[in-house]
C-alpha cells in the first residue's frame, strides 16, 4: 500500500475532491498546513510592506493499495493545477499495515 | 419650564442618536458574524466606511434634501441648500420644542447610514469594495434623502396620511429594495446553488452575530424611541414596550416556524427573527397596544424564516437574510398599520400598500439605474479566484484573524 | 414643573431599561466566554430565548403576580389579572411621579429574565435545552414574580422592613438557589472531577467572557441606578459611585485573593471579582458611602474567589462560577445592609437573616419540584455521547466557529 | 424649574459616566485585537485592573488632588484631603447646576483611568504586568491629577486661558507622553526590526479592535458630551455633532491618506483614523462649527496614518498606534483650538503651544522617573523567552483561546 | 522503528491517550484533521438541509522500537473502537532514523 | 528521497527556517501539533492546580533528496535545541516519488 501526501492550494480542494471521486478514491484525511515555496505575495499592513514566502496549503493524506497509485496522483495533479508557482508537491511512500479500528481488520481490503 | 422640558427632550434624543449609532456597530458584527471569515476585514471596512461616508454626505446635502423646510410640503423633491448653517435660534425651543437643530441632524444622519448598511449583507462575500462605496455614496447621499423627503420631510407621503412611524418602509424597505436588486444583478456567491441542490455557506462567528443582533435590538430604543422626537413618557415608554415585546416575540415565532418547519434549533434563524419583530413593529410602534404588537412580532419573526427559506429556493444568495427581515418584514409592518392598532382600516391598509408600491418602484427603478452603470463601467463582482481566495486577501491584503488556523470554505 | 420632573424620571428609567436589556448580551457574553467552543451555540440559543421567553410571559402574567396591587400588601401572593390593561392615567404623573405604567412594566421585564440567565451558566454545557427552556418559563413566569412580589410588590418581607435596594438577593440569590439546585440535580460535566482530582475546563473565548463582565457592570448602571426609580440626583449619583466602587474594589479584592492563596494572575477570577463586587453592593447600594462600598466590594471580590475553589473541591461543578457570585455575594450583600451603612444594627441584620432564608427555602424547594420533575420525565441532561461530541453539533445541528480550527476538549 | 434643570444636567452626567465607562471596554478590545492572541489575557488583564485600579485610587487621593477647590485658583499643586467626605449641599443644585459632587466625582473617576490605558496599548506584548501596574498607580494616582489640576482644577493654565474642552492635551496627550517614553525604554518587540527592516506583526482579531473602535466613538459621546457639564441642549448638541463628524472625516481622511501612499484598504489604518478624528477634534469641540470639526478631523485621519508610518520607521515601536493617535493628534488638536473656531488667533495659538510644551515636560520627565526606578529595580521588561512564547503562558498560566488551534508569531 | 499513525474520533481521544499510557507509549504528536470517510451527517442550516462526509478527526503520529508496534496498534484498536462507521484507521510506515534534538543522539533509545 | 520530519518548539521556529535556508532547504511544510512528550507544564485556572503533559510544537515536513539528509538533520537539531527537555524529535523516512503539480514532472530535481 501507499500514502499519497499532496499539498495543494486551499481554493483547489473542493475540485480535488471531486476527482477524487471520480477515480473512486473516497477515503482520506485533509489538513492545513504552511508552506515555505517557490511563491511569494506581497502586501502592506499599517504602512509596512511585507512579502510573505508562508502559503497557506491544505495537506491531503491518502492511503491506497497499489495500483490505485497511478490514478491517483494523476487525478490530483489534473485537477490541483493553475500552472502558476505554489501549485505545491505529491509525494508517495510505502505503507506497511492498515487497520480499520472498527473493525480491528488490516491489509488492503480495509481502504 | 419650557426650557426643562426642552432640555429633557433633546436629551433623550441625544441618547437615541448614540442607540443609533451603536446599530452600525451591530450591523457589522452580524453580518461578519454571518459570513466566511475569509472576507470579514472585507465587511468591517465597508461598515465603517458606510457611516464616514453616510455622516459626511448628509451634512454636505443629504439633511438639506430630505427636510428641505415648510416651503415644500406635499412635494416630490426640495433641496435647502449645501451644508449645515445653523438656522435663526437653531439651538433654542424656538426651533422645536424636542431637539436642537444640531441634534436634529445627527440623528436624521445616523438614521440615514443604516439604510446602506442593509444593502452591504446582502452583496456581501463578492461585491467590490470600490463599486459598494460608490453604490453607497449615491443611495445614502440622494435616494434615501429623497424618498424620506416624501413623508418625514413634509412631502407628498405625508399629505397622503400615510404612516410609517420610525420607517419599516422608509428605511428598511428602502434598504431592502436595494438590496433586492444588487442580489439579482451580482448573482449568487460560488458553490451555494450546485447541480446538486442548495449548499449552506456557514457564517463563521456566531458568537459575533449574536453581539450583534443584542446591539441592534439595543439600538432599537433609541431607533424607534428617538422617532417620537421627544421624550414624551406616554409615546417613548408604549413605544419602547411594543418594540422590545415585537422582538421577544420574533424570536419565539422564529423558534416556533423554524422547529416546525426544519426540526432545526438554529440560532442564527432565531437572531434573524428578533431582527424581523423590529423591523415589523417599527412603522406602527406608536399606535399599537402591547398585544398587538406581540403579535406582528411573532408573525414577523414567522414569515421571516419562510422567507429566508423561499428566497433562497428563489436562487437568490442573501448571506445574512437581509432581504427577509428588511424589505419582507418592512413590508408586512407597513401594512400592519392598516390591519392593527390605532389606525387600522381599510382606507389606511390602501394608503400603506399605495406608498409601499411607490417607493418599491423608485428604489428599484435608482438602484438598478446605479447599480447597472456601476456594472458596465468598473464591474460589480470581483473575479472568481479573488472570491474563492477571499476578498480580505485581494482587496485588503489581511486577514481578519492571522493568528487563527482556519478552514478555508 | 411636575411634568418636566416626571418626564425626566421617566427619561432615566427607559435609560436604565435599556442598561438592565445589555446585561443579557453580558451574560450571554460571559457564559460563552467560559465555556467550550463545542457549546456555543447552545448558551447563545439559550441566552437569547431566555430573554424572549422572560419578556413574553411577564407580560401575560408576570408582571400582574409581581406587582398585583395595593390590595395585597403584605401579603404572600397576589394576582392582578392577564396581560397589561393600560391602569388610568397610567401614562401621566398621577400613575407615579417616577415612571409610565409601560415604563415601570419594561423595566421589572428585564430584571425578571436575569433570574434564568444566572442558572443558565451554572447548568452549561450538559442540560438538555428543552428542559432548560421548560424551567425557564416556571422560574421567571412563576417564581420569580411571587418572590419578588413579597418585597418589591408591596408583600410580607416588605411589610417586615427587609431591605433589598436593587435584587442581591431578589434577583440574585433567587437564580443563584435554582443554580445551586440545578447542578446537584445535573451532576459536574463529564472530566471534570477524575479519580486523579479536579481537572480544569477552559473557557474557550477570554475576551468575550471580558466584554461580558463590562457590558454587565455597564448594565448595573441602569441595574441600580434605575432601582432608585426616579431620577433623583442624589440617590442615583450615590448609587452609581458606590455601584462602580465596589466592582473596582471586587477586581482588587480578587486579585489580591486570588494572588495570595493561587499565586496566580487569572484574568478570569478578577471578572468575577468584579461581579461579585456588584452583586455584594447591590441590596445595599442606596444606604452606603462610598468607603463602605468599597469595603463590601472588596470582600465580595475575595469571597467570590474563594467560594469558587471552595464550590469546586465540594465536586459542584458551576462552570461560570455563578453560584459563588450570584448566590454566595447575594447573601452576603443581603447581610451587609446589616452590617455596614445607614441601617446598620443587630435588628436589621436579622431580619435581613430571616428574608434569605425564607426565600432560599422558598426557591430550593420550588427549584427542586420543577428540576425533578423535569428529571423524572423529560431528563435533564444530554447523554454521554453528545456532551463529549458538544451540544452544538447534537441539540443545534451547527457549530459555532466553523472556519475556525478547533481542539477538541 | 432650577430643581428640574439640576437633574437633568445630572441624568446627562451620569449616561456619560456610563459612556466614558464603556470606553475602557473600547480601549481593551482595541488593544487586544491590534496584538497577537499570546498576549491577549494579559492586555485584558492590565486593562481591567487599570480601571479597579483607577478608580479606587481617584476615590483616594485623586480627586482630591485634582479638585482641590477655589482656594487654589492658579496653582501649581493643591490638595483637599483624603477620601471622598460629602460637601454641604453636595447632592443639590448648591453644589452645582450641572451635577451632585458624586456625580462628579465618577465622571473624573471614569477620565482618569484613560490615561494610562492609552500607554497600556504602546507597551503591549513585552512590558512585565506588575511593572505596568505600579507604574499606573502613580501616573493615574499622581500624575494625572496634578496635570488635570492645572487646567481643569482651576489651576495656572486656566488663568492662562487655556482652552482644551475635554482632553486632547489633558488626558490624550499626557497618556501619549507616558507612552512615547516608556516605548523608548522598553524597546521593540522581538522580530519587528530585523536586519532586512521592519517586519509586521498583525494584530490577530480585527472584528474586536472594530468593536474596540466603535465602542470608543459610542464613549466619546459621553466623553466629549459630559465635558460640557450640563446637559444644555445648545452645547451639548453641537459638541456631538462636531465629534461625529470629526470621527467621520477622520475615517475618510484615513482612507485616502492610505490609499494614495500605500495603495491599501487597511482597515486598521481606518481605525486609527476614526480615532485620530475624535483625539483631535476634542480640544475644541465646543468651539468649532460643523464644517471645521470636518476638516480637523479628516487633517487628524491623514496625520495618524502618516505618523503610525513614521514611528515605525524611527524604530518606536507601537503596537496599536497609540502614540500617533493619542499623542500626535492630541498636540495637533490642541494647536487646531488656536487655528480654527470661534478662539482661533495668533495669541491663543501661543497659548495652547505653551501650555502643550509644559505638560510635555512635566509628563515626559515624570513618566521617565517613574519607568527608568521601575527599569533599574523590577524591570520592566518580560525575559525573551517570556515573549516569544507569549505573557499570557507565562505571566497568567492561561491562555485566550484554547479552543482554538493558533500559529505562533 | 515504525511510524504509527492513527486517525480516530476526537471523543476517543481521552480514552486513546489512557490506553498509550497503560502500553507505556507516553510520547506522541498529535493534530486534528477532516476526513473524507464513510460516514455521514445530516443536518439544516437557515433552512437548507445538508449533508456533509467531512468529519473532524484527530490525526496521531507516534513513532515506537519495532517491538512496540504490535502493543500500540492493539491498545489503538481497542481504546478507539465504537464499532459505528467512522472509527478510523491505522496506517504503519518505516522510519529510517531518529534524533532527539535535545541532546542529537539518534536510533531507537532515544523513543 | 527522505522526508524528514521535525517536531520543534514553535518559539524556535524563526530559527530554524533561518537555518534550513542556510542550508538551502528552502522549500517546506508546517503545521501545529500538541504533544506528549517528557516536559510537562504547572498552572492554576480559576482555582484548580493542574498539570499538562499537552505541549503546543510545531512540525516540520521536509522532502529532500538523500544528499541532503544529513546537512538538514543538523541544521534543524543545531537550530532548535534549548538543552531543556522538551526540544522535540526528527523522523527520517523513505520517499518513493514526488511529483510537482504545476507541471507535473517527477522525481528529485522537483526539490
Ligand atoms: N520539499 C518540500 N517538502 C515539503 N513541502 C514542500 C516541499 N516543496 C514544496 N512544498 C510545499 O508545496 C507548496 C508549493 O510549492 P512551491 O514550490 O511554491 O510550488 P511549485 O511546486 O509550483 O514550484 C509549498 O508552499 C510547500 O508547502
Ligand atoms: N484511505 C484513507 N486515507 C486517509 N485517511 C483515511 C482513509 N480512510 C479513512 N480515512 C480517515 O478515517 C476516517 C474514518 O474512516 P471511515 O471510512 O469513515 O470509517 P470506517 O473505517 O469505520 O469505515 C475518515 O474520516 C478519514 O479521516
Ligand atoms: N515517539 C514520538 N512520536 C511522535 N512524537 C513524539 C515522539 N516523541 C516525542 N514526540 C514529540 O516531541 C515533543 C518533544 O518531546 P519530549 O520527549 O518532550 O522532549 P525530549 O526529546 O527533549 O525529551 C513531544 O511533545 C511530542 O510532540
Amino acid at each position: 500500500m501507499k500514502k499519497i501526501e499532496a499539498i495543494i492550494r486551499k481554493s483547489k480542494f473542493e475540485a480535488v475532491k471531486q476527482a477524487l471521486h471520480e477515480v473512486e478514491v473516497n477515503f482520506f484525511s485533509y489538513w492545513d498546513v504552511s508552506g515555505q515555496g517557490n511563491e511569494k505575495h506581497g502586501s502592506v499592513y499599517r504602512g509596512v510592506p511585507y512579502k510573505t514566502s508562508d502559503i497557506q496549503r491544505r495537506w491531503l493524506s491518502i492511503v491506497v493499495n497499489d495500483d490505485f497509485e497511478e490514478r491517483t496522483v494523476q487525478a490530483i495533479i489534473e485537477s490541483a493545477k493553475t500552472g502558476s508557482v505554489g501549485d505545491g508537491k505529491i509525494f508517495v511512500s510505502p505503507i506497511e499495515e492498515v487497520y480499520r479500528i472498527r473493525t480491528g481488520e488490516s491489509g488492503g481490503q480495509t481502504l | 419650564m419650557e426650557h426643562a422640558v426642552f432640555t429633557i427632550n433633546n436629551v433623550w434624543m441625544m441618547i437615541s442618536i448614540g442607540l443609533v449609532f451603536i446599530m452600525h456597530l451591530g450591523f457589522a458584527s452580524l453580518e461578519s458574524g454571518l459570513t466566511r471569515s475569509k472576507n470579514t476585514i472585507n465587511i468591517l471596512f465597508k461598515n465603517v466606511m458606510i457611516l464616514a461616508i453616510g455622516l459626511s454626505t448628509y451634512a454636505f446635502f443629504g439633511f438639506s434634501l430630505m427636510y428641505p423646510g415648510e416651503a415644500f410640503a406635499g412635494a416630490y423633491f426640495g433641496f435647502k441648500g449645501f451644508g449645515l448653517p445653523l438656522p435663526n435660534g437653531g439651538l433654542t425651543e424656538t426651533y422645536n420644542m424636542g431637539y436642537t437643530f444640531y441634534t436634529e441632524f445627527l440623528f436624521q444622519a445616523m438614521f440615514a447610514a443604516t439604510a446602506a448598511t442593509i444593502v452591504s449583507g446582502a452583496v456581501a462575500e463578492r461585491i467590490k469594495i470600490n463599486s459598494f462605496l460608490i453604490f453607497s455614496l449615491f443611495y445614502v447621499g440622494l435616494i434615501y434623502p429623497i424618498v424620506g423627503m416624501w413623508h418625514w420631510g413634509g412631502g407628498f407621503l405625508a399629505a397622503m396620511n400615510f404612516h410609517d412611524f420610525a420607517g419599516s418602509t422608509l428605511v428598511h424597505s428602502v434598504g431592502g429594495w436595494a438590496a433586492l436588486i444588487a442580489v439579482i444583478l451580482l448573482g449568487p456567491r460560488i458553490g451555494k446553488y450546485t447541480a446538486d441542490g442548495i449548499k449552506p455557506i456557514f457564517g463563521h462567528n456566531v458568537p459575533l452575530a449574536t453581539l450583534g443582533v443584542f446591539l441592534l435590538w439595543f439600538g432599537w430604543f433609541g431607533f424607534n424611541g428617538g422617532s417620537v422626537l421627544s421624550a414624551d413618557p406616554a409615546t417613548v415608554s408604549l413605544v419602547l414596550v411594543t418594540t422590545s415585546l415585537a422582538a421577544a416575540t420574533g424570536a419565539v415565532g422564529a423558534f416556533f416556524t423554524s422547529y416546525i418547519k426544519f426540526r432545526s434549533y438554529d440560532v442564527t434563524m432565531i437572531l434573524n427573527g428578533v431582527l424581523a419583530g423590529l423591523v415589523g413593529i417599527t412603522a406602527g410602534a406608536d399606535v399599537m397596544s402591547p398585544n398587538e404588537a406581540m403579535i406582528i412580532g411573532a408573525i414577523s419573526g414567522g414569515l421571516c424564516v419562510l422567507a429566508i427559506s423561499m428566497i433562497d429556493r428563489l436562487k437568490l444568495d442573501d448571506p445574512v437574510g437581509a432581504i427577509s427581515v428588511h424589505l419582507v418584514c418592512g413590508v408586512f409592518g407597513t401594512l400592519a398599520v392598516g390591519m392593527f392598532g390605532d389606525k387600522a382600516g381599510l382606507g389606511q391598509l390602501w394608503i400603506q400598500f399605495k406608498a409601499i408600491a411607490i417607493i418599491a418602484g423608485f428604489c428599484c427603478l435608482t438602484s438598478f439605474i446605479i447599480l447597472y452603470t456601476i456594472k458596465r463601467t468598473m464591474g460589480l463582482r470581483v473575479t472568481a479566484r479573488e472570491e474563492i481566495e477571499g476578498l480580505d486577501t485581494h482587496e485588503h491584503g489581511m486577514t481578519a484573524y492571522p493568528d487563527f488556523r482556519l478552514n478555508e470554505h
